[in-house]
């Protein structure tokens, strides 16, 4: 065989590995949908009023040019321009991150990134399994809260201890918020195992009940807000309990010892699922319930297992919430749970794939806010293209077709779950 | 229009799918009033020619005769309208609607300018049909309340109320007990008689010579010939079938048995409906034996093997293993205690479909050693071990990085079948093992089996097809509606007295099993 | 009909153009304008009251004088700390304002302020003790006070005007809040003192519905009360009073707004809003930019707008103040004389009330 | 048989006949809830009789009032129109999670249209015809592309999310839009559909010199009087679509069980390839139900903002989860129209209950917590009886001439 059957071998075989046609058709979907945002934007930019045109398309006036004379050309004028828009929202997210890596924009990006990799990661972990765990955003605001308060309570007597007092109080913030969110989210995963209750539902149901709850238990004094503020949140923590800012200023709420630990935290997830036996348990069993009733699997207490190991990451995402940015817990959390389903979806359920969707989602919610201070352009766009990168990704079906059109990728065999049911083992 | 003789002429029919060709040519003449057999073996191709008359698939090459028109059909609409129906293996009824729309379905009489379903109007058409044609069906009665027969039936009236005069049916015999079976073909003299014409695939030789007039063999998507089914006999059918004499017989060693391994002990087993459907089973399985449990589908073998393996929790009764009570131990102490099961359905349970064979290899073994110690699991290994079982049981193709779902049936059946015997078990629980696999194999895996029995592991081996539970067994079990029948001496037995026995009556000459019979106490 | 004026087809040269975004980030613009970014609080403009009443104090301001701003709307808390941040590191424009809009903005404006220590701020509803920032709160409670003594006059009387009229034998009012929190609290507790102070026997009705933005919750809260004898409602609850509103008119009763005056910003509603308890929120803005125009601009102090200076105010509504009778109106007043003279003290906790 | 005693057989049975529905067949665990909810019926009732100043008095004036009928039945219109669109998408196979989608698209062109053509109807129209778009979007993605369906079904949830708050922003500078009109209610429309109608009939006969009594004002009494009834007078003054609603309900029903394409589309969810063979052409009855279902849903959502005459698009915007509830809704309800109204109603009644309960300070409960009551409910609910059977072929792709 020659070097180059062999490559040619070697290039057919990635091609027809399923997380690399993942990854085709999620950089496909995401340009996609960029485009078609476009068109949305150049459309809105004819629905509303503005003074002078940021975007002209112009079209060649051969019409013009022939029967007018002149170089004049016919032109459409719109109030928004896509390259602008898209300008402040992806590079905007980065700020000046070449003359100055550690300016305040990129930080928001980063300490977006590190929250949604949590939360998109524990919704892949409860999706590998077969589970859709909607309720992360509840999971998350439980975590957020139970280490907010209990924090309060435990931080400030060990506030003089300096950075014995971090070592102490992270991890125990951390595992606090890990404790509540899984313990929350075992709720519905015996309710699904035990009772046939639908998860989906039960989990939309336990977001609203967090939600009230914790308003319930921070806007009273009796109870745990903080009676200096009029906002309805606990006591600030002392500053020795909260992720050190090490690169970054204290003020942009960031900490890359919180994003390494975000990291290895979708590295260990990636391990655990990939080259654990209770990894390759939850992975049967949400691929295939019976082969793995068959393979000795118990499949109710892995239900239970794999959707408390996501809650108790989204609770942890809640916490790293607390400790890297608020600094307390405060109602009014942001869909961070929600953004998580469309993370974990991008990445088609893969740990390390979630980093990258993650970055990507990190970099639109951050760049919305450049988006909207720098141009009139409303930043709900980036809620539609949220939406539209996910249809796209849901219908790997249509890629498939246009590439075969092109001769790309065939294959033959089952097309790829959207939810990333196949491909379980290549990327082990 | 001058009524032909031919009611369906298919003429040089070729079928392609992905890497097989389902149909080669296939020419079939079938006479108007007769009853056509379509014989083959699994995989010959004998659906896949029948959807092509129905419309289902679309030819590569080739022409539809109906009525001596050429026929074009786009979808089964249009079979439907040229008075083609077909009943196929898997019944298309929709279980939560009655009998009378299973059989509207799609031919709905209205009224109301349309708006509504005449349901009376629906329900005297079915009526009168089973009148008219002796069926007793009720027709507000629900599919999910009535059994396979009466399914059947449904099917069939379903095609009459379409108005077929050709009439398909796709192993109409799998699923029915051998009264049900003579009721069926009972039924096929009457819609000949009516001038009906009636096409039935099978792979038994047997029904194929008792119920048709003519009988074409199908091998490999050719058409190998089409006999008068009163001037052949069943060695000229298998020959054609099969390419090649067959020998059935498989030469084994009188058994050398020891310690009981498995003991069933008036076990009782709900279905996935709560109705029972073991009722009251006892026997053992000893060291270097080969327990058979012979049935037609559906009598109860299914439940009784996963109340044994753990899938399913037994009603009452109890069920040892190696001395111990295993009754109620979760499906993974079976298997750590050396229980191997070839499961019956390989796709749904015996393998997950999108692991590769190095995942699906250590399927059951994921816990413990060799492969995994302290919760991690060693991926050489368990590569090693695939590629093992990939060469030694000719896996094809050859590499253990393919997805299961891109295996052939009997690749993936030769697959599971290499994993269970390699665990070093003390029992092999085996549920039709050769099932879609092909002859050479077959012998491989039936030789495997009684090496195993040879090694002093027990086995028990549950198989519809008779010739092979009764050349492989030591002991036989007959089981008939969730009952042992009668566990009997393979040697000794004849077919009749199995199918008899298999039809829940008992042969002169046989008592009633006993519990001495079932456990093998006086051996 | 959208589109740049100028119509659909504009011949045109594709480098002519310059868009709004260029505006904001290209062109240099005089040194002597005045610069100020908003940040609004959560529930967002559209809201009819909070939001709103800020835009339109910046909105008159930059009709005043030499003024451009630049406005957003944070979606959740959390954000408000990257917007203030983004308003006061950007160097194109160099922002001279940064108004911060709610409560909310406390605790991230402490620390932004505490890391631009050149740039000036602004927050409305809470004090965050800065060199750079200056704090304007209001005395919520006292302009509902107020309302408080209309909603118990008018409804112990038969009253009707415009769409609405009243029982005199209805003993209860209702309050509409939107989210718990202190601030709205504040409302509820001078609306109800208000009411007590009037007549003991009329009890006061309330319901929070969790969110600013629920409309259909405030109507079905609104009608619940109406149907249980309320003959007037007065709400704090940002654009869930539109549905306050709405359940008047289907209910032919009487609605008080909030922070504006709703009976002219929300105006197809003006034949059930008597009045509206308008806190000045648009004063507090356009004040704090003349006073940047002017250059004098106070920071690190607390103003507090009560009765007193308008800050908050009883104000009629459009369409029924001349329907109110003279007696009830004077009373209204006399309270607020009482108030200001320190006669009458509110209360600003419900359980106080 | 004397009269007593045949009274009290009927009573006897019709006791009985209640108990065996109720308890046989039950597990333990729903025995004893439906126990101790009709205790708690029946000390309610025992409380509101002759205690009617005690909390559980007060609850049960509240739980009877009318009032709470009506809202009830308003608070239930997206959330039933939600569910039967649901119903039909479901059932033929196609999973719609994206009601919510439908809802806010709806609820906002509603308002759009609305506040265009200056017309309520017309605006209803448009949110239908905007959220059938969607639907079709979705059905396109789910049958011609093969997509995961409830993948396809969230991103239609977060594309209406985003784009209807665009939309907003760009056209009225905000998330929420201006105030239009609202519907009217039968009242104030002048009850076209009972009186004008009946007072049409009789202005005839009064014409006729016989007859000297002039009937109409009687009429119209009746028309009052009905409104006046006790608890259910909300029925007869509510707005168009209240009406709608149950007409719908009706409709749907008769549609899914009475004609060839309700069959068709049960036989898609449970056997596609039945219908198939019987020679139906599943795609075609599955795009028919998913296009049914946005509009359905389109009414709903429209109804909704048309309701306060506002669309309301920060957060989670106005719609607020309806599509959900409408989900666990038609699970409850079994796929049954009038099942999914009644469990929509027992939902929307909580809430409305809850925002009474909460302005009457009955039991003092903090108001944060009385609103997690619906939530609670529908868990319980379904933990103790939510064993709902989805259709078979629920969520898979159907291509003809495929194996199973
Ligand atoms: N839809 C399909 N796609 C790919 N291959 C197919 C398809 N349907 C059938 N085949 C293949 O075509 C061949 C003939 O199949 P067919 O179902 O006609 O066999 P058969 O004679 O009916 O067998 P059996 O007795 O097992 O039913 C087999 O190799 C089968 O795997
Ligand atoms: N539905 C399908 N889609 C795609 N490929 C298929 C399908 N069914 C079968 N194949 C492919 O067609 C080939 C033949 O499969 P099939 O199961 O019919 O084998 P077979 O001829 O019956 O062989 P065996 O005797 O080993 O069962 C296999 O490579 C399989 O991957
Ligand atoms: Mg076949
Ligand atoms: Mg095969």
């Amino acid at each position: 065989m020659s070097a180059a059957d062999r490559a040619r071998d070697l290039l057919g075989r990635l091609v027809r590995a399923s997380a690399f046609e993942r990854f085709l058709i999620s950089i496909s979907a995401l340009l996609l949908s960029v485009f078609i945002g476009a068109l949305i934007i150049l459309g809105a930019g004819r629905m509303t009023d503005c003074s002078s045109a940021a975007y002209t398309i112009a079209v060649p006036g051969k019409f013009v040019t022939q029967f007018v004379g002149g170089s004049s050309v016919f032109a459409m004028g719109f109030c928004y321009d896509p390259f602008a828009v898209y300008d402040l929202l992806f590079l905007g997210a980065l700020g000046d991150v070449l003359s100055n890596p550690l300016n305040g924009q990129f930080a928001t990006t980063l300490a977006e990134t590190t929250i949604l990799m949590f939360t998109g990661v524990a919704v892949a972990v409860a999706f590998r399994a077969d589970i859709f765990n909607i309720g992360v955003q509840g999971q998350l605001v439980v975590g957020a809260l139970t280490t907010g308060v209990v924090l309060a309570y435990v931080a400030p007597p060990l506030a003089d201890l300096g950075v014995l007092a971090t070592v102490v109080l992270l991890p125990l913030g951390l595992l606090l918020g890990g404790v509540a969110g899984g313990a929350y989210a075992a709720v519905p995963g015996a309710l699904k195992a035990y009772a046939d209750a639908n998860e989906v539902i039960t989990t939309i149901m336990l977001n609203f009940v967090a939600t009230s709850v914790a308003l319930f238990l921070v806007s009273r004094e009796k109870y745990f807000k903080d009676p200096e503020s009029f906002a309805n949140q606990t006591v600030p923590l002392p500053d020795v309990a909260m992720f050190p800012d090490f690169l970054f200023r204290p003020r942009d709420d960031v900490s890359l010892l919180a994003l390494a630990f975000a990291i290895a935290v979708l590295v260990g997830i990636w391990y655990l699922l990939q080259h654990t036996s209770f990894g390759y348990d939850l992975r049967t069993s949400g691929l295939q319930p019976d082969a793995a009733e068959y393979g000795g699997v118990d499949a109710d207490r892995t239900i239970v297992s794999s959707i408390t190991l996501s809650g108790a990451l989204a609770g942890i995402g809640g916490a790293v919430y607390v400790l890297m940015m608020l600094g307390n817990f405060q109602t009014g959390v942001p869909d961070y749970g929600f953004d998580g389903i469309t993370v974990s979806i991008l990445a088609g359920n893969n740990p390390l794939g979630v980093g990258f969707a993650a970055l990507l989602f990190g970099v639109l919610k951050s760049g919305s806010v450049v988006v909207q201070v720098g141009s009139d352009v409303p930043p709900t766009l980036v809620g539609v293209l949220r939406g539209l990168i996910i249809l796209f990704v849901a219908m790997p079906e249509f890629f498939r077709m246009i590439g075969r059109k092109f001769g790309s990728f065939d294959q033959p065999g089952e097309p790829v779950a959207a939810d990333g049911a196949t491909g379980g083992g290549s990327d082990e | 229009m001058t009524q032909t003789d031919t009611a369906v002429r298919l003429e040089d029919i070729t079928k392609r799918f992905p890497g097989v060709v389902a149909n080669d040519n296939v020419d079939l003449h079938v006479e108007r009033g007769s009853v056509h057999a379509l014989l083959g073996e699994n995989g010959a191709g004998k659906t896949t020619l029948m959807n092509v008359l129905y419309g289902l698939y679309q030819p590569n090459s080739g022409r539809v005769v109906v009525d001596g028109e050429p026929r074009e059909f786009d979808s089964p609409r249009d079979a439907i309208d040229a008075g083609i129906g077909m009943i196929h293996q898997h019944f298309m009824l929709v279980d939560t609607m009655t009998v009378a729309e299973n059989i509207a379905l799609g031919n709905e009489p209205r009224k109301w300018g349309g708006l509504a379903v005449d349901r009376e109007a629906a329900r005297r058409e079915v009526v009168e049909l089973s009148e008219r044609y002796g069926f007793d069906v009720d027709p507000d009665q629900t599919i999910a309340d009535v059994s396979v027969g009466v399914q059947q039936r449904v099917e069939i009236l379903k095609a009459l109320y379409r108005g077929a005069d050709v009439l398909i049916l796709d192993e109409p015999t799998a699923v029915l007990t051998p009264q049900e079976v003579e009721d069926l073909f009972g039924v096929l003299d009457e819609l000949t008689d009516q001038g009906k014409t009636v096409i039935f695939i099978t792979h038994k030789l047997g029904e194929a010579m008792h119920a048709a007039d003519d009988v074409t063999v199908l091998r490999d998507g050719e058409n190998v010939g089409t006999v008068d089914a009163d001037e052949t006999t069943r060695e000229e059918l298998a020959e054609l079938m099969v390419g090649r004499e067959v020998v059935l017989d498989v030469e084994s060693t009188p058994p050398d048995v020891g310690e009981t391994v498995l003991d069933v002990d008036s076990l009782s087993v709900l279905d996935d409906r709560d109705v029972p459907a073991v009722t009251d089973v006892s026997f053992a399985v000893r060291e270097g034996e080969v327990f058979g449990v012979a049935g037609v589908d559906g009598n109860g073998q299914a439940e009784l093997v996963e109340a044994i393996t753990g899938l399913r929790e037994p009603e009452a009764g109890t069920v040892e293993f190696d001395g111990r009570d295993f009754t109620d131990a979760p499906r993974r102490e079976r298997i750590d205690g050396g229980m191997a099961y070839i499961p019956e359905d390989r796709q749904e349970r015996g393998l997950v479909m999108d692991f590769d064979l190095v995942e699906n290899g250590i399927l059951g073994s994921q816990h413990g050693e060799p492969f995994a110690g302290s919760g991690t699991i060693d991926w050489d290994a368990s590569r090693e071990h695939a590629e093992a079982i990939v060469e030694e049981y000719d896996v094809r193709p050859p590499n253990a990085d393919n997805d299961a779902v891109s295996l052939s049936g009997g690749n993936q059946q030769k697959f599971i079948v290499g994993r269970e015997f390699e665990r070093d078990p003390r029992l092999v629980v085996a549920t039709h093992p050769t099932r879609g696999v092909d002859i050479g194999s077959q012998e491989f895996i039936h030789d495997r089996l009684l090496e195993l029995r040879d090694e002093g592991r027990g086995v028990l081996l549950v198989s519809s097809k008779l010739d092979e539970v009764q050349g492989l067994s030591d002991r036989l079990a007959v089981m008939h509606d969730g009952d042992v029948m009668a566990v009997v001496d393979p040697d000794d037995v004849t077919e009749e007295e199995l199918g008899l026995l298999m039809a829940g009556e008992h042969p002169e000459g046989y008592e009633p099993r006993s519990e001495r019979d079932a456990k093998g106490v006086a051996q | 009909t959208g589109g740049p004026s100028g119509g659909d087809e504009t011949e045109t040269t594709t480098e002519g153009s310059s868009g709004t975004t260029e505006d904001s980030k290209g062109t240099t613009t005089g040194s002597d304008t005045t610069h100020v970014g908003m940040v609004y609080a959560t529930g967002g403009l559209g809201d009819g009251s909070f939001n709103d009443q800020a835009q339109s104090g910046i909105q008159q301001a930059r009709e005043d004088f030499d003024l451009e701003f630049s406005e957003s709307q944070p979606g959740a808390v959390s954000e408000f700390g990257n917007y203030q941040q983004q308003y006061a590191g950007s160097s194109n424009p160099d922002y001279d304002l940064v108004s911060c809009i709610g409560y909310l903005h406390a605790d991230s404006l402490s620390e932004t302020a505490a890391n631009y220590p050149e740039q000036d701020f602004q927050i409305v509803d809470e004090t965050v003790d800065a060199d750079n920032v200056g704090s304007y709160v209001f005395r919520e409670h006292e302009g509902s006070y107020l309302v408080g003594v209309l909603a118990a006059h008018l409804t112990s009387m038969s009253f009707s005007a415009g769409a609405g009229s009243t029982k005199p034998d209805s003993t209860n009012v209702g309050f509409v809040g939107g989210r718990e929190s202190a601030l709205i609290q504040k409302f509820e507790a001078g609306f109800t003192a208000g009411v007590k102070a009037t007549n003991d026997d009329i009890d006061v009705q309330t319901s929070y519905i969790g969110s600013f933005n629920d409309t259909t919750a405030g109507q079905e809260a609104a009608l619940s009360m109406y149907n249980s004898g309320s003959d007037i409602v007065f709400h704090a609850a940002g654009n869930t009073g539109t549905g306050v509103f709405q359940a008047a008119q289907d209910k032919g009763r009487f609605a008080i707004g909030v922070d504006r005056d709703q009976s002219v910003t929300k105006s197809s509603y003006a034949d059930v809003i008597l009045a509206s308890m308008v806190k000045r929120v648009d004063t507090a803005v356009y004040n704090a930019a003349e006073a940047k125009v002017n250059g004098n601009f106070e920071t690190g102090t607390t103003t507090t707008l009560g009765l007193q200076d308008d800050g908050v105010a009883c104000v009629y509504g459009d369409q029924l103040e001349s329907e109110i009778p003279e007696d009830v109106r004077t009373a209204v007043s006399d309270a607020r004389q009482s108030i200001i003279d320190g006669d009458t003290s509110v209360p600003q906790n419900p359980s106080d009330a | 048989m004397s009269d007593g005693s045949r009274v009290a057989g009927t009573a006897r049975s019709a006791v009985v006949g209640a108990y065996d529905r109720l308890f046989v067949g039950r597990s333990r665990l729903q025995q004893a809830v439906v126990g101790v909810v009709l205790l708690a019926a029946l000390g309610l009732t025992a409380a509101g009789v002759f205690a009617p100043q005690s909390d559980a008095g007060r609850l049960f004036a509240v739980l009877t009032a009318d009032s709470t009928l009506a809202a009830t039945l308003r608070l239930s219109v997206p959330i039933a129109f939600a569910a039967l669109g649901g119903i039909f998408a479901e059932k033929s196979g196609v999973i719609n999670i994206g009601l919510e989608g439908l809802l806010i698209i709806a609820a906002f062109v509603g308002i759009w249209a609305t506040d265009v053509t200056g017309n309520v109807w017309y605006g209803l129209l448009g949110g239908v015809l905007a959220s059938t778009l969607l639907a079709l979007l979705f059905a396109i993605v789910c049958i011609e592309f093969r997509a995961d369906q409830i993948i396809a079904g969230l991103a239609v949830w977060l594309i209406a999310l985003g784009l209807a708050p665009f939309l907003s922003s760009v056209i009225y500078g905000s998330k929420n839009t201006v105030s239009v009109d609202t519907f009217p209610t039968l009242t104030q429309m002048g009850i076209p559909f009972v009186s004008e109608f009946v007072t049409w009939e009789l202005g005839f006969v009064v014409d006729l010199p016989d007859v000297g009594v002039d009937f109409v004002p009687n009429v119209i009494d009746l028309q009052s009087s009905l409104v006046g009834l006790p608890f259910f007078g909300a029925l007869f003054d509510a707005s168009p679509p209240v009406y709608l609603m149950l007409l719908a309900v009706a409709l749907s029903w008769y549609t899914l069980h009475r004609t060839a394409f309700g069959r068709w589309v049960e036989a898609s969810g449970e056997n596609p390839k039945a219908l198939d063979t019987a020679g139906v052409n599943v795609h075609r009855v599955r795009y028919g139900a998913v296009l049914l279902s946005g509009v359905l849903a389109g009414v709903g959502g429209a109804a909704l903002a048309l309701g306060v005459g506002q669309f309301t698009g920060n957060g989670p915007t106005m719609v607020n989860g309806k599509g959900f509830i409408a989900i666990v809704a038609y699970l409850f309800g079994n796929y049954h129209p009038v099942g999914a109204l009644g469990s929509t109603m027992l939902f929307a009644g909580l809430d409305a209950t809850q925002l009474t309960l909460q302005a009457r300070d009955v039991f003092q409960v903090p108001t944060e917590l009385v609103r997690t009551i619906p939530y609670i409910t529908v868990i319980v609910v379904l933990a103790v009886f939510g064993r709902t059977r989805i259709p078979s072929a629920g969520g898979e792709h159907y291509e003809s001439g495929e194996d199973e």
